[in-house]
């Protein structure tokens, strides 16, 4: 396999100690079994995230994606941006159309830059989602041609969630039933449920904090769905669908009278098991709802 | 056919549906000579799959039986079929058009007397069914087909059907030697007339045309009616076979969407209108039918035929765009949400049948046209001084109704009519 | 800025359309709404929309200016971009409820204790002062938005998630003291005070009908 | 005739010469048929048996052929004989597939064969070849009538072909309507907005074409003729008057505007600043580009409210029932105007109807213009003071008002079609008959408020052509939309049907490709649609012609006049060749070389009808050619079994159908009959438009005879079928027989 660089972007939750520090220790793991090198971009910032909006305009948001765009291209240059959260992807994808398409947004983007001196010029480095790399870089043949501990037996529900789904998606991909996520289970050799009937629902993401009542009944169906699908787990890729559905299930079931205990991981986990990976390297420990299954495997 | 206008001067016409139909026998009836090249085995196009005209509740067949027979009276057309159109060079009075010609296996010997059909025992999803039923691998394509000739379906080339139905056929109609062939044709102008495919229900997520067996397109139950069709004449629903009494229609399925066919289809809106009657039909007081729209375009005089559905109380009309549908595993059912925009009513409506009034996308192709010529973003053939002595007609101009298609051909026939009076030197 | 408000309604007296498009974000595809619904239909938390998206979009035709930018509605969008990708007009309706909630708070017409806005509010304070988001401070703060007593109440409940995500080293109760930041705070402080200025030149400076 | 010579072929192939004994058809065809060479062959349609029958035609003198094979609407390339009368025994679509193979079948199907024979040999025998008679000539000139976009684009586009054209306006200038816009609704590419219109180039072409005569303050006076030899007066408003022959006419007389005084809830009459969109483009013509300016009081206007649907889609007293199909579009365009010139425009709209890619890309173009649209119902225009518009905004559900310092309102298209021919007609009736004063003065009141005569035909059918519904003219609106009732003249544009200008310029070029066909099918004697290409024509014989008119007010075309002594005037070029007047005509003189009373009174007379005591009872079905025929074809494609009783011959349209064919099989012992025939009424699908309306008509008085007969009036059906009723029309025919055998039995006339 042919060593694959990309700059890095991993955003606040993936940092250590951080609410998605399993997200970013299992995809160092992932990313070494699979002989990726990840440049992460020194001294990058917040993209603003989907909430941003509440507290900054629109020149502001896009300043601060703007500004972790430069620095990319200054300190790894010719080298595409990956982001393994969905937010950061999303928004720096956002910040990138608007820059080009808008003069205005342009000019005061750069003007903010112009303060630290950085500027957006020339092409722009490609942003891009992890699994888009997986998937369209690697590829889910290569990707099962790797696999040291098949996940047999288990079945898992790919939650796609919205932003790594819309607006952009996964090219060829639908926005209504994306299926890379039930390739990628399978390529492990876990089984994916079919018809996962929430598999692009809403955790309603940010609104998780201001508005749990509301973001709780939507994540219950999230997970009865995967346990209607005969699920043993919920894969996903963005730290945020994987805390909010891993992390209240026990609100929940107080609220909904429901007895969930569905445990929540993401692909890079699978990924690093399924590679041969240690329970550890491949952050199991991260999970609040404990991945007997996952474990197992790394205990054969 | 009088002096004045030279006879040898050719029309082409591509398409041999109801646009392409009328087209060819306009200017034929004017005593000009006409190619008439159509792709499948036979000819009459979507108006052949169905089963009743809007707002006249007439059956569309009726015309075509007429148009087949101007067309078995008239010599000045050579109707050659299952030929595509590959390339298309020159200029106005002077076209040079390469043909492809696929091998239809049986020659004119055939009586259609239907042994070879019989013999044969390979089945393959029915075109004419829009796969909703099966057909042999020998076949007339429907009781209407014109030319009245069997066609083998390339697939049993080479297999013992094909021999079984050579040995069936007592006349000596079935020729499993045909290749296909390229022909070249001089002609001074092109009539294009290759109408509309019904859009790719399946690409409209939301609507799970690919996931549910109860979602159906507007051009199936068409099918469906016909009473020798794939379900006998019966609406019914294609998971269970159940008769669905409560219908929804979703209009603007893949039209007016900027995801999919950014055009307005036209004939939609009419379409389920007239489908509420059918549903009427066939399950009379039962029956329910709910149209979900953001414009009903029953334009023009037709306007009265959605007055009078609008006074069944048994269809409704909810002006909204469906978001998605979800399905009741249990009953099959499906569950339509959406906002009824007037006055804001949030639903989750469940229904027996969905019918999605599904776009028309035209079948000009890529590749054929001399350079320059007026193609459109919608992929219709613009009119247009550009394009020289070619014409689009009917579905191929624009989407169209049935009336409007009919209209739209004659002009084109004038037109070409003019291109070659003028390669005469009648001239206006 | 408390008079920024009177200041358009003056401006734009006779149509809010024309402000929306001048001065809200991705404004000018309001007008292109045809008014089919299905943004509204799609939305997640849509029953929690006092208007939808579609009718927002009415509204704002019908010169309904206080009724929209008042509005709890907007609040709603949990940016699941549902509706982009539903919306047979292209109309980017996740960044028109965006931009109309930043118009909305920027002329201080938000309706008080909206949790999203507060929270927003305070998760952009987190990141403009760090250049990080302080997922920790943002939490607490959150159980303290309103008030201690409340607060005590929500942290007591949260306590069960919060010792869970202690206990598999998703947070860490040092981030309280400083936690992650960006080396350069000042400079990314820098950058956001003159996006900000450019952006508020642009409301004063611009009738919309330019660029 | 001695040259006569009859040649009957029997095919053997597709199960016929297994299923039938085709030499005992021979013999049949020889001894019963009369016909003077007969031969089976076992692959009839094969290149040698074609050559066998084309053979005899050219050696040995057979020029009546009988077919003796498949439906007469299979193989017709094969069996198609140049100059020789021919005649289709349909054995096996008609017989063998409609019939069980079994040996108990076995001599019914024979029986079936026989009779089937018998009969073919009988038609051919009464048969002629067609032959010119005569009335033919070429002119290859043409009359359009109305100079607006639609009339422009008629003569344009027939001088572009080679045809010369008079244009005929009313007025002192051309360009109609169009010619009073301000700016077009593109015809492509919707997204531009609007254009400049294209009457000024289209008016300058026609000027400049040498093919084309323009005649302005122009009326037509008289019109009389057929097509190729139409005769028209031409009266100019300086009463001078002038004759041209032409050979076809195109009437595009286009629409008249809504009176919007009728309006006067919506502030119609009530306010200068309240008008039809007519009224806000001469405005805009008047600001050219400028800011329009009301007319109350010349201030520039900077707010206008654009109802739609105003006076129309609504049953209401004075409201127009249809959708103008144009106002949306234009409303969106009126409004692109005033969005331009820096003021606000709002659309208030039911349904926003902009079809097609043009139209929808036009919707949108209106909208990125910044125009308001708003589902709304306008419900009241205060014009008190400044305008006010109350409406309900149907997407909020409230009430609301909008202000507007102009209130545009989309009214529909009215018709400038002439007068119902057919209401003078049946005022005429009225008043002969007694009892019908209501009547006669319910027709007087319409017929004041009838508008002037357009084309003054000289038809014994009225002075116009016939309207369909609202005023606009008749057409078989789906499949033939250019087929008027009066051949050779073609309606064109919104007197046809509402229309935009796009549609009018496709409808007035597709009414000229008509109508110059009609020139070129008259200069051969040929029919128009739908019996395209025959030429055939009805004649009559004068010594029996009593002078009832029945013909004459039966025809569906009205193609038939009166001469001076009452006898009827046929004009065959107006002709369709359906044969309602042979069907209508009490003494039986008129016929067709080919169709008449005698090559289907042989038929059915020819058939062997059992005697009484056999129990094989006949049942006659006269089908129509073009649905109940091709049904039946198609039943015996799917095997749908018909009693064996039946005996079925084809009709062009049941409205020739002449009783006498009735009472002849009655009284040969026929113990039914059967009428099959299109739907008639309002959604007519009869394609001779009244032929099927007429023959039930008909039949409903022939209880009368039946009484007479002694006989029950269940022996005599009428139907109406569809091509489509391919199980229920064999079923019809199955019950027929059910029902004589089981319930009135066999008819008591056999000998």
């Amino acid at each position: 396999m042919a060593k694959k660089e990309y700059s890095f972007y991993p955003g606040c939750s993936s940092q250590k100690k951080a609410s998605a520090d399993n997200y970013l220790r299992s995809t160092y793991s992932m990313c070494d079994a699979l002989d990726i090198k990840l440049n992460e971009i020194d001294d990058w910032n917040c993209c603003g995230a989907s909430i941003g909006y509440a507290g900054g305009g629109e020149v502001p948001r896009i300043a601060l994606s703007a500004r972790n765009v430069a620095l990319s291209a200054q300190q790894n240059p010719d080298q595409d941006l990956v982001a393994t959260c969905a937010a950061c992807w999303l928004s720096t994808r956002e910040a990138q159309e608007r820059i080009e398409e808008n003069d205005k947004v342009r000019e005061g983007v750069n003007a903010a830059l112009d303060e630290i001196g950085l500027k957006i010029e020339g092409e722009q480095p490609k942003a891009r989602h992890m699994v888009e790399a997986l998937i369209e870089d690697i590829g889910f043949d290569e990707l099962a041609s790797g696999v040291q501990k098949p996940l047999e037996g288990i079945k898992i529900a790919g939650y796609v969630g919205c932003q790594t789904n819309r607006p952009f998606g996964i090219a060829g991909e639908s926005f209504e039933n994306p299926k890379y996520l039930d390739h990628m289970i399978e390529s492990m050799g876990a089984q994916a449920v079919d018809r996962y009937d929430k598999k692009v629902a809403c955790c309603s993401g940010a609104l998780m904090f201001s508005e749990p009542e509301k973001g709780h009944a939507l994540v219950k169906d999230i997970i009865e769905a995967a346990y209607d699908g005969g699920a043993d787990m919920i894969v996903t890729p963005c730290p945020l669908c994987q805390m909010n559905v891993e992390s209240y299930q026990k609100e929940i079931n107080k609220t909904f009278k429901t007895k969930f205990e569905m445990p929540v991981v993401y692909y890079s986990q699978l990924i690093s098991v399924a590679y041969g990976k240690s329970a550890k390297e491949s952050a199991l420990d991260g999970q609040i709802i404990p991945v007997k299954q996952l474990e197992d495997v790394t205990n054969k | 056919m009088s002096e004045a206008i030279a006879t040898n001067q050719t029309i082409l016409v591509v398409g041999g549906g109801i646009s392409g139909l009328t087209a060819a026998l306009e200017a034929a009836e004017c005593g000009k000579q006409v190619v008439l090249l159509e792709k499948s085995p036979s000819v009459g196009g979507r108006v052949g799959q169905l089963y009743k005209y809007f707002p006249k509740l007439c059956i569309p067949t009726c015309g075509l039986e007429i148009q087949y027979r101007r067309l078995k009276a008239n010599r000045n057309i050579r109707l050659i079929s299952m030929a595509e159109v590959t390339d298309i060079k020159g200029e106005e009075g002077n076209y040079n058009i390469s043909v492809k010609v696929a091998p239809r296996y049986v020659n004119e010997n055939c009586t259609a007397c239907g042994e070879c059909g019989d013999a044969v025992e390979a089945e393959f999803d029915d075109e004419h069914n829009f796969g909703l039923g099966k057909r042999k691998g020998a076949y007339l394509t429907s009781r209407m087909a014109y030319p009245q000739r069997y066609v083998l379906d390339p697939r049993i080339i080479g297999t013992d059907d094909a021999q079984k139905a050579k040995d069936a056929c007592k006349y000596n109609a079935v020729d499993l030697e045909m290749q296909e062939q390229d022909m070249e044709l001089n002609v001074g102008s092109v009539i294009w007339a290759t109408g509309w495919k019904p859009y790719d229900a399946a690409k409209i997520q939301p609507y799970g045309y690919d996931r549910f067996d109860n979602v159906i397109t507007n051009v199936e139950m068409e099918r469906m009616m016909d009473p020798f069709g794939p379900t006998g004449g019966r609406i019914q629903r294609p998971s269970d076979g159940k008769e669905p009494k409560n219908i929804a229609f979703i209009q603007c399925a893949g039209s007016r969407d900027h995801n999919h066919l950014k055009h307005c289809s036209r004939i939609c809106c009419m379409a389920s209108l007239k489908q509420t009657t059918y549903v009427r039909e066939q399950f009379g007081d039962e029956a329910k039918s709910t149209i979900y729209y953001i414009d009903i375009r029953a334009i023009d005089r037709i306007d009265d035929f959605y007055q009078k559905v609008k006074e069944d109380e048994n269809v409704s009309f909810v002006k909204s765009k469906v978001a998605n549908i979800v399905d009741n595993k249990d009953s099959g059912n499906l569950i339509l949400n959406g906002v009824d925009t007037e006055g804001y009513n949030r639903y989750a409506n469940e229904h027996d049948l969905v019918v999605l009034a599904i776009g028309m996308e035209s079948n000009v192709p890529a590749g054929v046209f001399p350079e320059g010529t007026a193609i459109n973003e919608h992929n219709f053939i613009d009119f247009d001084p550009a394009n020289g002595g070619i014409f689009g007609a009917g579905c191929s101009s624009d989407a169209l109704d049935v009336n409007r298609a009919t209209q739209n051909a004659t002009a084109a026939a004038l037109r070409a009519i003019q291109v070659v009076n003028r390669v005469a030197g009648q001239e206006g | 800025m408390s008079n920024l408000n009177q200041a358009m309604i003056e401006k734009y007296r006779s149509s809010f359309l024309n402000e929306v498009e001048a001065n809200v974000e991705e404004g000018h595809w309001v007008k292109m709404c045809m008014q089919c619904g299905v943004c509204s239909g799609s939305c997640p938390l849509g029953p929690h929309w006092e208007h939808p998206p579609q009718e927002l979009f009415m509204m704002i035709r019908a010169n309904e200016r206080e009724a929209v930018l008042k509005s709890d509605s907007m609040w709603m969008c949990t940016s699941c971009y549902n509706c982009i990708a539903r919306c047979p007009r292209g109309l980017p309706i996740t960044h028109i409820m965006h931009g109309l909630a930043t118009y909305a708070k920027r002329l201080n017409l938000v309706p008080k204790k909206q949790p999203t806005a507060e929270f927003g509010q305070m998760f952009w304070d987190s990141l403009s002062k760090n250049g990080r988001v302080n997922e920790l401070k943002i939490g607490v703060g959150l159980y303290f938005k309103d008030g201690f007593a409340q607060g005590v109440k929500n942290a007591m409940a949260g306590r069960e998630l919060g010792m869970a995500m202690m206990k598999t080293q998703r947070m860490n109760a040092m981030e309280y003291f400083g936690g992650h930041k960006c080396k350069d705070t000042s400079g990314i402080q820098k950058m956001l005070k003159k996006a900000q200025e450019f952006e508020d030149q642009q409301i004063t400076r611009f009738d919309g009908k330019e660029g | 005739m001695s040259e006569n010579k009859t040649g009957a072929y029997i095919c053997q192939g597709c199960g016929l010469g297994e299923r039938l004994d085709t030499s005992q058809l021979v013999t049949i065809a020889t001894r019963d048929g009369k016909a003077n060479v007969a031969k089976e062959h076992e692959f009839l349609c094969s290149a040698e048996g074609v050559k066998m029958i084309q053979d005899d035609i050219d050696n040995e003198g057979v020029n009546k052929v009988v077919i003796a094979a498949c439906s007469r609407r299979a193989k017709t390339d094969a069996f198609r004989f140049d100059d020789v009368a021919m005649s289709r025994a349909n054995l096996r679509e008609g017989v063998i597939w409609v019939r069980p193979d079994t040996d108990e079948a076995r001599e019914t199907t024979q029986e079936m064969a026989d009779d089937y024979v018998r009969m073919a040999c009988a038609e051919v025998k009464h048969m002629k070849l067609p032959e010119s008679s005569g009335e033919q000539s070429l002119n290859r000139h043409l009359m359009v009538v109305g100079g607006g976009i639609s009339g422009l684009t008629s003569a344009i586009e027939a001088a572009k072909a080679g045809y010369k054209v008079d244009l005929v306006e009313k007025s002192g200038e051309l360009g109609g309507q169009v010619g009073k816009l301000y700016k077009s609704v593109p015809r492509k590419n919707g997204l531009q907005g609007y254009v400049d219109s294209e009457i000024g180039e289209l008016i300058e072409a026609v000027n400049a074409n040498d093919n084309i005569t323009i005649h302005l303050n122009t009326t037509v006076a008289g019109t009389e003729g057929a097509p190729g030899r139409f005769k028209a007066e031409l009266a100019t408003e300086s009463g001078s008057t002038s004759s041209i022959e032409i050979g076809a006419i195109v009437q595009a007389t286009g629409f008249r505007r809504y009176d919007i005084n009728q309006l006067d809830n919506l502030g119609g009459g009530k306010s200068p600043d309240v008008v039809d969109q007519m009224g806000f483009e001469e405005l805009a013509k008047a600001a050219n580009g400028g800011t329009i300016k009301r007319p109350s009081d010349g201030k520039e206007v900077s707010n206008v409210v654009f109802v739609q649907c105003a006076g129309q889609r609504s049953n209401e007293p004075g409201h127009l029932n249809y959708c103008s199909g144009h106002c949306c579009t234009t409303s969106i365009k009126q409004a692109m105007y005033v969005r331009d010139a820096g003021g606000d425009a709002t659309v208030l709209f039911d349904d926003l109807r902009t079809p097609g890619a043009t139209g929808e890309d036009f919707y949108r173009a209106g909208q990125e213009k910044g125009v308001a649209f708003s589902k709304g119902k306008c419900t009241s225009v205060d014009t008190s003071g400044d305008l006010k518009v109350n409406f309900k905004d149907l997407i909020l559900d409230e009430d609301a008002t909008a202000n507007a310092d102009m209130v545009v309102l989309a009214t529909g298209m009215v018709p400038a079609s002439g007068p119902n021919p057919y209401l003078q007609l049946e005022l005429d009736e009225a008043k002969n008959q007694e009892g019908q004063e209501e009547k006669v003065v319910k027709l007087e009141a319409e017929l004041a408020k009838a508008p002037d005569s357009i084309l003054n035909l000289s038809y014994r059918q009225g002075t116009d052509v016939p309207h369909l519904k609202n005023g606009f003219t008749d057409s078989h609106f789906i499949c033939f939309p250019y087929e008027t009732r009066r051949t050779g003249i073609y309606t064109a544009g919104p007197v046809r049907r509402p229309m935009d200008t796009s549609q009018a310029i496709e409808d007035a070029t597709g009414a000229t490709m008509k109508a110059i066909q009609a020139c070129e099918n008259a200069a051969q004697g040929r029919a128009a649609h739908p019996r395209s290409g025959d030429l055939s024509f009805p004649s009559f014989r004068k010594e029996g012609c009593t002078q009832c008119k029945r013909c004459t007010v039966e025809c569906p075309f009205g193609a038939i006049d009166e001469d001076e002594k009452g006898y009827p005037q046929y004009n065959e070029a107006r002709c369709r060749r359906c044969g309602t007047c042979m069907g209508a005509c009490p003494v039986r003189v008129i016929s067709f070389e080919n169709y008449s009373v005698e090559t289907v009174g042989q038929q059915l007379k020819n058939v062997d009808i059992p005697d009484e005591f056999d129990e094989k009872p006949r049942i006659l079905v006269l089908a129509c050619e073009n649905d109940a025929y091709p049904a039946l074809d198609m039943a015996g494609m799917n095997r749908e079994e018909i009693s064996p009783w039946a005996r079925i011959i084809p009709v062009r349209c049941l409205g020739s159908v002449n009783t006498i064919w009735i009472t002849d099989a009655l009284n040969s012992g026929y113990d039914g009959v059967m009428l099959m025939g299109c739907q008639k009424g309002d959604n007519y699908q009869c394609h001779f438009v009244k032929g099927s309306e007429m023959a039930h008509y008909r039949m409903s008085k022939i209880d009368d005879t039946l009484k007479t007969l002694n006989l029950e009036k269940e022996r005599v059906q009428t139907y109406e079928v569809s091509i489509a009723d391919i199980q229920r029309i064999p079923k019809l025919i199955n019950d027929m027989d059910k029902m004589i055998v089981d319930e009135i039995g066999m008819s008591p006339f056999k000998f």
